[in-house]
Order: structure tokens, then C-alpha cells, then sequence
């Protein structure tokens, strides 16, 4: 019964030169695989936009983590491509009988543990910096309104408060998208903007995020920041722009067919730009 | 049902074409009818991606022929934004339910896990084909939504309300396609969760003799895990499905909140979340990432152990790792949710016990590592994907750690690098272990063996031709590029990519085009193949002792007894460099 | 498969089933009081649930036959339930409560 | 032959060696344990959104009166639980091989289901006369009605099926066929379905009722 169910072929009868081939092939595209990851992502043939805010851990966070990566990466395909060599069929190459090896288990655990758990807790300083520390006293306030496809921004204007805003007002044809009462005489000299969120450099921004519609994604690739505007919800974000210019915001999360499109700019702008075309938006309001 | 007693279990092939083939229930033909399943979305799958990246990488050529192929979605040529979602959304949803779910769990875990533990068959045969058929009618659904008035659904394969929920006002595709899509889900859940409980009662119900949990092979226990994982997560998708079908045709209001004004419209409904959707859905989501890929584990075990003529280092690390994933796998579902809204507390715990769930996945692949160390590798076809399988597990596995951070997704959440990630682990890994176990088990299930050469080729196009795919999209992502964009040029700052978007096109196609390799090898060895052996491979476990393809009761009415582990490869002293598993030949301890 | 020696376990009397039955509508009688009284809504759920896991349990242990069946498959089927019931407590209702505090127009 | 025996029984020795029931349950029996446990992961997902929505919504109506709604639902309760009584009864006289009694016994428990449904039926077209909808209710927040027919919507086709199911059992055996597993297959179904309903009583009515 035994022998009937031995097969016939053994190793002799594998190609030997097409198996050094095949070692070596893989290999060798092993290898490349890591010199093509390491110049990728040391080139920055395309890479991060610049910085812009005030969370600069973001940058270091991704850069440690990306290091350790790296050589974890590395050195897990290198011995792959090294044993797959190294350990071909060969004539008169026989495998080693073992089974496994306990000592070894317990190390590459805990250093993984170490390793994984440490970069994890290190992970959460800017997650405590954007959620969990307040927006600064000085912050000012903004309303981003996501529609499908655009975003809404509204400024609490002079008086500092918002309008009340209700479903029922929204009328797109005169303008008000977010519904502001027009009842309420805290929204009489609110401002409003569309794709256009202009806010002062240096200067903490708290934004009111929700949506009207469905989920959209507030997303700023030079602040390091994204924040989905949920429907039902406002959520609360901060961040400060530290560097004046005109930064793009697409949505990040699938609103339909033109999320594609769905682009604000965030503005950013010296303090006394600013001023003047906050006056100028008041006076057209 | 009809005998006083079923103690005993009598096995008669049926007669006619109808019950042998088509209403089966023997678990090797529903194992194949699984398989085909999944061969059919795969195809279909992958035809979609082919078409949306041929749009991403030139979206202002004209494409008449398939103009004429697509009268709205690409009317006169050109591709419709919503028909770009829709693909998107149908390609994700086939190829995560219809092919990594089926093709390694119900599909060579039904045609092997019997034969592999030393049954006859599953514990619930009529059960068994009730599933599969299940299975076939939320396919024949889900393509159904694909072809339905209005357009097929474009909310992404994870359908987050309230753009899912909406109805037609949010847009085309969300009208009578995406009810389709809930209700395809709802019926894929019921299936795969009665196809779980058979799995899981023949594993521990059904084993031979001396079958211990122990002497289990590594596949045996991915499926095994893989099916508490299903039995536990489908349902709760089940319930998210229901839900979501109720707010589209009921005028319920689960996961709609109140004011909202779609495209100027004012909506009735009020007092729901969109995150007990996101909840709900990827409480059952990551589960089915394992779901995926732990059977590729399993697969990856089992052949870099038979070739390379060793035990798997570290057999019961490996199953222990298993389960250890399985188990975290429920623990992590939030890190999908870090910028959802959800509590920002919660978010911490989920990105921890994330960062957790990859001490499991690292001591995998280091066992993998230590199997092939001092081996004696022999490059089948079969041996080769497994080594991709490798390959790709570290690098899919590795950009998980950015991911799991809490921070780091603030900015890489939702872009390409998310999209790079999980097409490599668990897409292209994940298809890897199908690929490999199809090489390595097609002697077993036709009788044929596969041609080698053509397995080669097929194994370097595709392996160099998905990373060349999914490495970039990792670029894209730190540089910023959303997903879901059916066209990148309305950004600046992403007008750079579009090289990028150009390559990963054109290897998109080639390794598309390469499959034909796998398909023309399949079928012409299906009929002309090598008449294989009963043990091609010189491997241990019971399904190599019965013959190819084996008798319709697996081992023709005596069960076999077992009497040693998995994989017991260049033993000391043995006679030969393998010892089947119910060999009575004894082992020297080797100390 | 037939059943394996000490599968068979001595069936336990009607009249233990009977007393489980009367345990149960009391407890239920217990509930429908709390409904009749109305305590703060916090104490009535303690109170309720707390009331229906031991309905629970008596239904699980004797009716469905848990108590006397071996010790492993109780260990095998509840603890998961337990589980998973409690990381949906732990992580769904806080955001619940967000909702409700960072609700639109409130 | 025999040595091979004995060296099974040297490695493979206990529960879980292979070649026998590691909980001493029949396949049948356990797969029906492991189908109750995922869909007691259904009912208690669906559970958990109901409290999830109902936490999140001010306006949550306690429209219902202590009598008749809840002296209804508590009759109801009597009816599954004496079902659940007779289900028990009916195991055991299948475990005696006494298929009268259990066939007398399995009809109980069926009548006890179908006065459950009945009573239920009508509580719900009651409901739908006061102007309650999945979509709408006079009293407050939509949800109340949308998760109030959702669970016990799908609380009632659990019991459809049981009784269907129970139908089945019973009429089988009395045609002499069915093991005792079968019986006792049926029995787990329908004290699970009773257990859900000691969930969806106590958070569906008793907190629901109107505050005087």
C-alpha cells in the first residue's frame, strides 16, 4: 500500500539548471523589488505636499515609522529571496528535519510586539495634538458645509455668531445653501463662501465641519489633517496654516458621481489680505 | 430525509447528470461549482478593473468600440463618471464576496477539508448544496444590480449610507441597483454563514481516527478559523443589510439623520446615524479580510512545507497565530473608522489592538521564513505562488503599520496608499494562495496534471505584474491622491500622478492579459493534461492517498486512521523523504 | 456516527422543568411590575436586563439542555456570544451619545 | 491490525483524538447550536441599533399604556413560554420513544406558537390602526415604529419558520421517522426563539410604556 502511493518522481527528476535559474530569479527580483521601494521613497519623485500647519509630528511620525518599515521590509524579502537561493534543490542536497524552534518564537514576538505596540502609542501625539487638545482660545470660526458637489463656508461675520440654519430655508437659487434663518438676526451679516475658505495665516482656525447630504471628507493634504463631514453631526477640528498661498481640498470620501470634482481652495492669506477681503464679502452680502 | 436513522452514513453515487452535477451533494462537486462561481467573478472582476483604469490612465480618449458595447455608461466613447463608481463598486464587491471568499473557503475547503480530516463527506451534505446554491443566487442578483435600470450601485463596495440609503435622489446608480446590492449581500450572508456551520461541525465532528487537532494540516485550520469567523461576522452584515434594505424600501430611517437637503430636495427622514452603518458593516468587514486571506495562509503553509521537503517551522506557532488573528480580527474594526466621526477615544484602543493584530501576521511570516531555511526547494508552479504569496504578504502587511496608526491616517486614510495595501494583502496575496492551491490540487480534483511551463510564465507575469499594479498606488497615496476619483485632472496638485496612473495601466493590462496563460492551462489540461498519479507531489496528507479524482465517498467506504502529523517531511531514518500521514510506519524521535 | 459511551445522560424529571417554567413567568411577572411602577430609565435597564440574562440562562441551561451537556461546549458556543456583545456595548454606544451631543441643529 | 488500534489509542486517546464527538453532541444537534449562535449575533446586532438609535433620538416615544399593550405582550410571553415547557416535554417522551406523547406534545407547542402569532398579528394591525408606520408614528421619532416592526418583524418569522418547522417534526413523527436528535434539533430552534423574545419583551415594551 505504501509504495503504491510513493510517486515515481524524485528530485532527479526536476530540470537542476532550471532550478538554479529559479532561485536566483527570484532572487534577484527580490532584490530589485527593494531597490525600487527604497528609491521610490527616498527620491520624493512625488511625495508630500509642503508643510503648512502647525502639526509638524505628522512628518516625523511617518518618517520614523517609514524607516522602521524599511528595514523590516527589507530584510523579511532579502531572506526570502537568500533562503529561496540558498536552499534550492541541488544534488545530493537534503533538508534539515526540524521542526520549529521556541526560543526563536518567543524572541520574534516580543521584539515585533515591542516594536509594533511602541510605534503605536508614539502614534498617538499628533492624534491627541488634532482631537483631544482644545482649539486655542484665539481661534476663529468657520462652517464647512459639504454638498454633494461643493463646499459650503460661512463666516459668524461681525457679531461673531453663527445664524441658526434649518433644513427648510435651504434655497439654492438665492444663494443660501446651509439654510440660514432669515429670521435670525445673528445671521444678517454672516459671510458666506463657496469652495473658498479664506482664513489668515498664523492664525488657529476652528471648523464647524458637517454635511447636508451625505458623508464628504475634509481633507488637506498640506495640513496633514482629513475629518469626515458627517450628516446629523458637527464635528469639531482646529489646525493653523503657517504658510500664506492657495492649498487645494478635495473630498475624501465617495459622494457620488462628481466626487471627483468636488475641489475647495483654502486660502491662505496675511492678516491684513484677510481683512480686506472679509470687508469686501461683507459688503456685497 | 427520509431513512429512520441517520448513525449511519451509506454513500451511493447518484445517477443522472441533474443530481450528480448540478444539485449535488457531494462536497467535491460543490467545492468545484464554488470554484467556478469564483472563476466567473473573477474574469468578470477583473474586466471591470481592466475597463475604469483604462479610463484613469487616458479619460479623454475615445473608446468607440466599447461605446457601442456601453450605450450610457460610455456613450460615444467616453466614460460617464457615475459608470466609473459603478465599476469601481462592482469590481470591489465580486471580487471580495464572490471570489476571496469562495474560491480558497467554500471552494477548495469544501473539495478538501473532508478528504483532508479523513471523511466522507461534510456533516450536512443537502446543507452544503443549499449554500452553494445560495451562493449562486446573490451572484445572479449581484450582476442583475450590475445590469439594472438606472445604472448599477456606485456607493463603493462598503455602501455607506446616506448616499446608499437615499434612493434615487443622491444620484444615478442608487435607485433600484443599489436595492440589488443590499439584497445580494443579505443573501451572500445566509449562505456563507450556513456554509460556515458545516465546516466548522465536520472539523471537529468528522475527523478519522487519530485525526488529533494537532495532526491537522495548516489548511484544515485556516478553514476551520476562517469559518468561526463567518459564522460570527456574517451576521451581523445581515443585520446592517437589513437595515439598509429597510431604509430604501420601507421609509425607514436607520442610517438617515434628520435635515438633510439632497440635490435641493428636503428628505422625510429622520433620527439615524451613518455610523452605526459603518459600525455595523465593518464589524463584519475586517473579519472579511481574514476571511480572505487566512486560507492563503493555510495554503502558503502547506506548500512551502511539501517543497521544500520539511516539517512547518513552528506548527503549532502557526495555528496559534492563526486563531490569535482570528480572534483580534474583532477587535480592530474601528481602525476604519478613525476619521469617520467616530469617538476619537475608541479610535485609540482600535489602533493599538491593531497594531497587535500584526505580531500575529509578523510571526507568520517568519515561520514561513524559518520552513524554507536549510529546505530543499523544488520551484513547482504551485511552489512559486506560495513564495509570491510571501512576498506580497510582507509587503501589503507592512504598509498596514502605517495604516493602523491612528495619526498617520489622518492623511493616508482613504487615498491610494489605502487601495495599495489591500489590494496587496488581501487581493493579489489572497490570489496568490488560490493560484497556488489550483496548481498544487488540480492533479486531485481533474485527475490532470496542469502544464509547468505555462504555470511559470503565468506565476512571473502576474507576480511582477501586480506589483508593478499596487507598489505605485502607495506613492500616490503619501502624495496625497484620493480614491475614487474617476478623473484626476480637476486637481493640481494630482496632475503629476498621472504618469503613474499611465504605468499602472499598462501593467494592469498586461498582467490582465497574462491570465489568459492561467485559463488556456486550465482548460486545455482539464481535457489533454498528464494523467496525474495519486501523489504527484510526494506530499503527506489523506487527500494524496485516495486516487485522482478521488471515488465519490473520498475513500471508498473504509475511513482512513491517522497516525501522524501533517508534515512529516525528510524524517531521519524514514524510508522515504515523506511519511503519510495514515502511514503506520514509525518514527524515530528525533531529538 | 452513533453515539459514544456516556453521551446518554440520566433525563432529568418533568418536575424540574415545571419549577424552571414557574421561575421564569415570576421573573417575568417581576418585569412587568418594574413596567407598571416606571423607575429612572438608567435603574429600569439595569434591572431589566439583568432579569433577562437570568431568563436567559435558565432557558439556555435547561430547556436547551446546556446544564447537562458537557462542560466544553458551553465554553465553546458562550463565550463568544459574551464577547461580542460586549465590544458592541463598549464601542457602539459612545458614539451614540456623540451623536447626540454634536447633533445638527440642536 | 489490532497494534494499529492500540497505537491510535496511545496518540490520538480523548475527545478530540478523531473518530468521535468531542462534545458527545450529534453534528445535527451542534450545527444547530452554532446556527443559534449567529443568529443570536442577528437579533443582538439589530438589539444594539435599536439602543444605539434610541439613545441618539430626544424625541424617543413611550407611547404604550400598561394595559392592554403590555398585559398583551405579557400574555404573549405566557404563550411561548408554556410552549417552550411542552417543547421540553415533547424531547423527552421522543428520548422514552413514546411518539404519541411527543406527537401529543409537539401539537402544544405548536398551538402555543400559533397563539402567540395571533395574538402578535393583531397587536400589530392595532398598531397600524393608531397610525404607527416603519416610516411614521403620531408620537415621536420615526425610528420607534422602523425598529419596533423590524424586531419583532423578524422575531415573527422566526416563529413562523419554528411552527412550520415543529409541523414538520410532528407530522414525521407520526409517520415513524425522525430521530430523537431531530426532535431535539427543533426543540434548541424554538426555546432560542423564545429567548430572544425575553430580550425583545423587556427593551421593546416594558420600556415603552407610557409614564403616568
Amino acid at each position: 500500500m505504501v509504495g503504491l502511493r510513493s510517486g515515481t518522481r524524485d528530485a532527479g527528476q526536476i530540470d537542476q539548471r532550471e532550478d538554479v535559474n529559479m532561485g536566483l530569479a527570484i532572487a534577484l527580483v527580490l532584490v530589485l523589488l527593494c531597490v525600487v521601494s527604497v528609491i521610490m521613497f527616498s527620491g520624493h519623485y512625488w511625495w508630500f505636499p509642503p508643510l503648512i500647519s502647525t502639526y509638524t509630528g505628522y512628518d516625523k511620525q511617518f518618517m520614523l515609522t517609514l524607516i522602521i518599515v524599511a528595514i523590516v521590509f527589507i530584510l523579511a524579502q532579502l531572506a526570502l529571496g537568500y533562503f529561496v537561493w540558498k536552499y534550492r534543490d541541488r544534488a545530493g542536497r537534503k533538508a534539515t528535519y526540524v521542526e520549529g524552534n521556541n526560543t526563536m518564537e518567543v524572541l520574534w514576538t516580543s521584539i515585533t510586539f515591542v516594536i509594533f505596540i511602541g510605534l503605536g502609542i508614539l502614534g498617538q501625539r499628533v492624534w491627541a495634538q488634532f482631537h483631544f487638545a482644545e482649539p486655542p482660545a484665539n481661534a476663529m470660526e468657520v462652517e464647512v458645509t459639504g454638498q454633494q458637489f461643493q463646499w459650503n463656508i460661512r463666516y459668524p461675520g461681525a457679531d461673531g455668531q453663527f445664524g441658526r440654519t434649518e433644513a427648510k430655508y435651504v434655497d439654492e437659487s438665492a444663494l443660501n445653501f446651509v439654510g440660514v434663518d432669515p429670521h435670525d438676526p445673528a445671521g444678517k451679516d454672516d459671510i458666506a463662501s463657496i469652495n473658498r475658505m479664506v482664513i489668515p495665516v498664523n492664525q488657529p482656525v476652528k471648523v464647524l465641519l458637517h454635511s447636508k447630504d451625505v458623508t464628504h471628507s475634509f481633507f488637506v493634504p498640506g495640513l496633514r489633517i482629513k475629518q469626515d463631514a458627517v450628516p446629523g453631526m458637527t464635528i469639531t477640528i482646529h489646525f493653523t496654516a503657517t504658510k500664506t498661498g492657495e492649498y487645494e481640498i478635495p473630498c475624501a470620501e465617495l459622494c457620488g458621481l462628481g466626487h471627483y470634482k468636488m475641489r475647495g481652495i483654502l486660502d491662505v492669506r496675511t492678516p491684513v489680505e484677510y481683512q480686506q477681503w472679509l470687508k469686501k464679502q461683507a459688503s456685497q452680502e | 430525509m427520509g431513512e429512520p436513522t441517520h448513525a449511519v452514513h451509506v454513500h451511493h453515487a447518484p445517477k443522472g447528470f441533474i443530481r450528480k452535477y448540478i444539485f449535488s451533494t457531494d462536497h467535491k462537486v460543490i467545492g468545484i461549482q464554488y470554484y467556478f462561481l469564483a472563476l466567473f467573478s473573477v474574469v468578470l472582476g477583473m474586466l471591470l478593473s481592466v475597463l475604469f483604469r483604462l479610463h484613469l490612465a487616458w479619460p479623454n480618449a475615445n473608446w468607440d468600440l466599447l461605446g457601442k458595447l456601453f450605450p450610457t455608461g460610455m456613450a460615444g466613447g467616453l466614460m460617464t463618471p457615475e459608470f466609473y463608481l459603478s465599476l469601481v463598486t462592482m469590481h470591489g464587491t465580486l471580487m471580495v464576496f464572490f471570489v476571496l471568499t469562495t474560491a480558497p473557503q467554500s471552494g477548495f475547503g469544501n473539495y478538501f477539508l473532508p478528504i483532508q480530516i479523513g471523511a466522507d463527506d461534510m456533516a450536512f451534505p443537502v446543507l452544503n448544496m443549499l449554500s452553494f446554491w445560495i451562493t449562486f443566487v446573490a451572484l445572479v442578483v449581484m450582476v442583475m444590480a450590475l445590469f439594472a435600470t438606472g445604472g448599477a450601485p456606485l456607493s463603493g463596495w462598503t455602501a455607506y449610507p446616506p448616499l446608499s440609503a437615499l434612493g434615487k435622489i443622491s444620484g444615478p446608480g442608487e435607485g433600484l441597483g443599489q436595492t440589488l446590492w443590499v439584497i445580494s449581500l443579505a443573501i451572500f450572508c445566509v449562505g456563507s454563514l450556513l456554509g460556515a456551520l458545516n465546516f466548522i461541525t465536520t472539523t471537529l465532528n468528522l475527523r478519522a481516527k487519530g485525526m488529533t487537532l494537532l495532526r491537522m494540516p495548516l489548511t484544515v485550520w485556516a478553514w476551520f478559523t476562517t469559518s468561526i469567523l463567518a459564522l460570527l461576522a456574517f451576521p451581523v452584515l445581515l443585520a446592517g443589510g437589513i437595515l439598509l434594505v429597510l431604509d430604501r424600501v420601507g421609509g425607514t430611517s436607520f442610517f438617515i439623520p434628520a435635515g438633510l437637503v439632497v440635490n435641493e430636495q428636503l428628505v422625510n427622514h429622520s433620527g439615524g446615524s451613518p455610523l452605526l452603518w459603518q459600525h455595523l458593516f465593518w464589524f463584519f468587514g475586517h473579519p472579511e479580510v481574514y476571511i480572505a486571506i487566512l486560507p492563503g495562509m493555510g495554503v502558503a503553509s502547506q506548500l512551502l512545507s511539501t517543497f521544500s521537503r520539511k516539517p512547518v517551522f513552528g506548527y503549532k506557532a502557526m495555528f496559534s497565530a492563526m486563531l490569535a488573528i482570528g480572534f483580534l480580527g474583532f477587535f480592530v474594526w474601528g481602525h476604519h473608522m478613525f476619521i469617520s466621526g467616530m469617538s476619537p477615544y475608541s479610535a485609540v484602543a482600535f489602533s493599538l489592538l491593531t497594531l497587535a493584530i500584526g505580531v500575529p501576521s509578523a510571526i507568520k511570516t517568519f515561520n514561513w521564513l524559518g520552513t524554507l531555511w536549510q529546505g530543499k526547494i523544488q520551484f513547482t508552479s504551485a511552489m512559486l505562488f506560495a513564495i509570491g504569496f510571501v512576498s506580497l504578504f510582507v509587503t501589503g502587511g507592512v504598509s498596514g503599520i502605517f495604516l493602523g496608526q491612528t495619526s498617520l491616517d489622518l492623511y493616508l486614510h482613504d487615498t491610494y496608499f489605502v487601495v495599495g495595501h489591500f489590494h496587496m494583502i488581501m487581493g493579489v496575496a489572497a490570489l496568490f494562495g488560490i493560484f497556488g492551491a489550483t496548481y498544487y490540487w488540480f492533479p486531485k480534483m481533474f485527475g490532470r496534471m496542469l502544464n509547468e511551463p505555462l504555470g511559470k510564465i503565468h506565476f512571473w507575469f502576474t507576480f511582477i505584474g501586480v506589483n508593478a499594479i499596487f507598489f505605485p498606488m502607495h506613492i500616490m497615496g503619501v502624495a496625497g491622491h484620493p480614491r475614487r476619483y474617476s478623473d484626476a485632472s480637476n486637481f493640481n496638485y494630482l496632475s503629476s500622478m498621472h504618469p503613474l496612473h499611465e504605468f499602472i495601466t499598462v501593467a494592469a493590462i498586461v498582467t490582465a492579459t497574462a491570465q489568459l496563460f492561467f485559463l488556456l492551462n486550465f482548460f486545455w489540461s482539464l481535457w489533454k493534461g498528464k494523467k496525474a498519479e495519486m501523489n504527484p507531489w510526494n506530499a503527506t496528507t489523506l487527500e494524496w492517498t485516495v486516487p485522482s479524482p478521488p471515488p465519490h465517498d473520498n475513500f471508498g467506504g473504509k475511513l482512513p486512521v491517522v497516525y501522524h502529523g501533517a508534515y512529516e517531511y525528510s524524517v531521519p531514518g524514514a524510508k522515504q523523504d515523506f511519511i503519510m500521514q495514515d502511514s503506520p510506519e514509525k518514527i524515530i524521535e528525533a531529538t | 456516527m452513533s453515539h459514544p459511551a456516556g453521551a446518554e445522560h440520566a433525563e432529568p424529571a418533568s418536575k424540574l422543568f415545571i419549577w424552571v417554567w414557574i421561575w421564569l413567568l415570576l421573573l417575568t411577572a417581576v418585569e412587568v411590575v418594574l413596567g407598571y411602577e416606571q423607575y429612572p430609565v438608567k435603574l429600569m435597564l439595569t434591572m431589566l436586563m439583568s432579569l433577562s440574562v437570568i431568563k436567559a440562562a435558565l432557558i439556555m441551561a435547561y430547556f436547551m439542555h446546556l446544564r447537562f451537556e458537557k462542560l466544553k461546549l458551553v465554553l465553546t458556543l458562550v463565550p463568544a456570544l459574551v464577547v461580542i456583545l460586549c465590544l458592541f456595548s463598549i464601542f457602539f454606544f459612545p458614539d451614540s451619545l456623540r451623536l447626540m451631543n454634536l447633533g445638527w441643529g440642536r | 491490525m489490532s497494534d494499529a488500534e492500540v497505537r491510535v489509542e496511545a496518540l490520538g486517546a480523548g475527545d478530540w483524538g478523531g473518530g468521535s464527538l468531542p462534545y458527545a453532541v450529534g453534528s445535527k444537534k451542534f450545527g444547530m447550536w452554532l446556527f443559534i449562535i449567529s443568529d443570536a449575533l442577528t437579533f443582538s446586532a439589530l438589539l444594539i441599533a435599536y439602543g444605539y438609535v434610541r439613545l441618539a433620538n430626544k424625541n424617543w416615544p413611550e407611547p404604550f399604556e400598561f394595559y392592554p399593550s403590555l398585559v398583551t405582550a405579557t400574555v404573549m410571553t405566557l404563550c411561548l413560554l408554556s410552549s417552550s415547557l411542552t417543547m421540553v416535554m415533547a424531547v423527552a417522551a421522543r428520548k422514552r420513544e413514546d411518539r404519541p406523547a411527543t406527537m401529543k406534545w409537539l401539537w402544544a407547542t405548536i398551538a402555543g406558537g400559533l397563539a402567540f402569532l395571533v395574538l402578535h398579528a393583531n397587536e400589530w394591525l392595532k398598531l397600524i390602526g393608531e397610525g404607527m408606520r416603519p416610516f411614521s408614528n403620531p408620537w415621536g421619532s420615526p425610528l420607534f415604529g422602523a425598529s419596533f416592526f423590524t424586531l419583532t418583524g423578524l422575531h415573527m418569522f422566526h416563529v413562523v419558520t419554528g411552527v412550520c418547522f415543529l409541523g414538520v417534526v410532528a407530522v414525521a413523527t407520526g409517520r415513524g421517522k425522525f430521530t430523537s436528535e431531530d426532535v431535539e434539533m427543533s426543540g434548541l430552534y424554538w426555546h432560542f426563539v423564545d429567548l430572544v423574545w425575553m430580550f425583545i419583551f423587556p427593551l421593546v415594551y416594558v420600556l415603552s410604556i407610557h409614564h403616568g
